[in-house]
């Protein structure tokens, strides 16, 4: 299982702050996004287009490989400052 | 030495200030640069009613960290500090304060500007404007990105070489 | 609106801090920079037991805000103060304070660094290290002369395109 | 008559804060800075070298003219902040 967070815009497109989900094949996470997006209507709107993503809170891209236990988050480009 | 905290309440400019220089005067600085963000009452929309900040616990206090740690390596600094506020703020608050002590004025302005160009492009927190009951979620601006890459495109530590 | 004030007494942050703001945020000001020298306890010779600064009263002053309105024509910026310390002066003092106030932070730090650069080449104060009971005039760095010689080479606002 | 006023080092070697002169022929800071340095050692000293030049408190190069009641100023490169 990996934990899914999401923020900002993409948090309340999604309608959920977090979810588990199981491992993706191939276990990356570009395929866990697909797969997301697959799931709902909501979690299709909420990552599309210009989605930053982090893996075990660092920023990550696509190709990044995922473990048992991991952190995922994706989130809208940053606004702080 | 260096110090980035995330935090609802109010900060003092006095008491920032001297956490900074407690540490940095007996390293020989000379020269200390602050700087801090306001809300502003409007945008261009027109008048706003305060703002509203969220934020990747764990994840935005790394990254205040590692953008210390990269200023630090990249300016001959002697110490530096960032607060930020999230949760909602109202119109004219504080909502964030960077600070840099130095030897050379050059590098404590450098490393501020370089702390506030990359802290607005890749620390995880996200603002929305109140107009009225209405929140809108600020969508990040392209000077904001260019202002990060112009240190991301130099291998020089100063910006105006 | 700007302010600029030479005395002996010692200054505080946030008292400066809430003077340049009080009517800055009015004005739409999101970003306020500031600059704070301090009293260094070592030259290239070795320690030093604090400074004793000269100045012209009068000229001093005139040159003092016509630096600020220079600065305010270069720059976007709503308020900027100055405030320099003369006399005898402690090892870790507090020297001279500059602050900006702007609706955009790239103009905030270049009017400060903008402001100290000129400083340092066109107001008429002249600084004496003690070592002992030996005073020693400071001789005017050639870093700042360059310092100073960036901006009026420059038909840009901007120090770094 | 015109007021000169000495700063710093160049006080501490002229050996005196002010003074006052009539006006040089011609009526330039150049021609004055010639006249003071002729006077004694001590303002020969003073006045060599990089010396700046103030007329009524704004920087001025050796051509500036002057009127009866000036106020001129002699002191070295600048050293605040």
């Amino acid at each position: 299982m990996v934990t899914v967070k999401f923020f900002a815009q993409v948090r309340e497109i999604a309608g959920v702050d977090s979810l588990t989900i199981s491992l993706p094949q191939p276990p990356t996470i570009a395929a866990l996004r697909t797969q997301l997006m697959r799931q709902s209507a909501a979690l299709n709107d909420a990552l599309q287009g210009n989605v930053l993503m982090a893996h075990n809170q660092t920023l990550c891209n696509g190709e990044t490989k995922l473990n048992e236990h991991d952190e995922v988050a994706f989130f809208p480009p940053v606004t702080g400052g | 030495m260096v110090f980035a905290r995330v935090q609802t309440n109010d900060f003092s400019q006095q008491a920032l200030y001297d956490e900074l220089c407690g540490g940095a005067v007996s390293q020989g600085a000379g020269a200390i640069v602050t700087f801090t963000g306001l809300v502003r009452d409007f945008n261009a929309q027109g008048g706003i009613q305060g703002i509203e900040l969220e934020y990747y616990p764990g994840m935005t206090e790394s990254a205040l960290n590692a953008l210390l740690t990269q200023a630090s390596q990249r300016f001959d600094i002697v110490d530096a500090g960032i607060i930020h506020r999230v949760g909602k703020l109202a119109n004219h608050a504080q909502i964030v304060w960077v600070g840099t002590a130095s030897q050379h004025r050059e590098q404590a302005f450098l490393a501020a500007t370089f702390i506030m160009d990359m802290l607005k492009q890749s620390v995880p927190i996200w603002k929305k404007e109140w107009q009225g009951d209405q929140a809108t979620w600020v969508v990040a601006k392209t000077n904001d990105d260019k202002a990060a890459m112009r240190w991301l495109s130099e291998n020089q530590d100063n910006a105006c070489d």
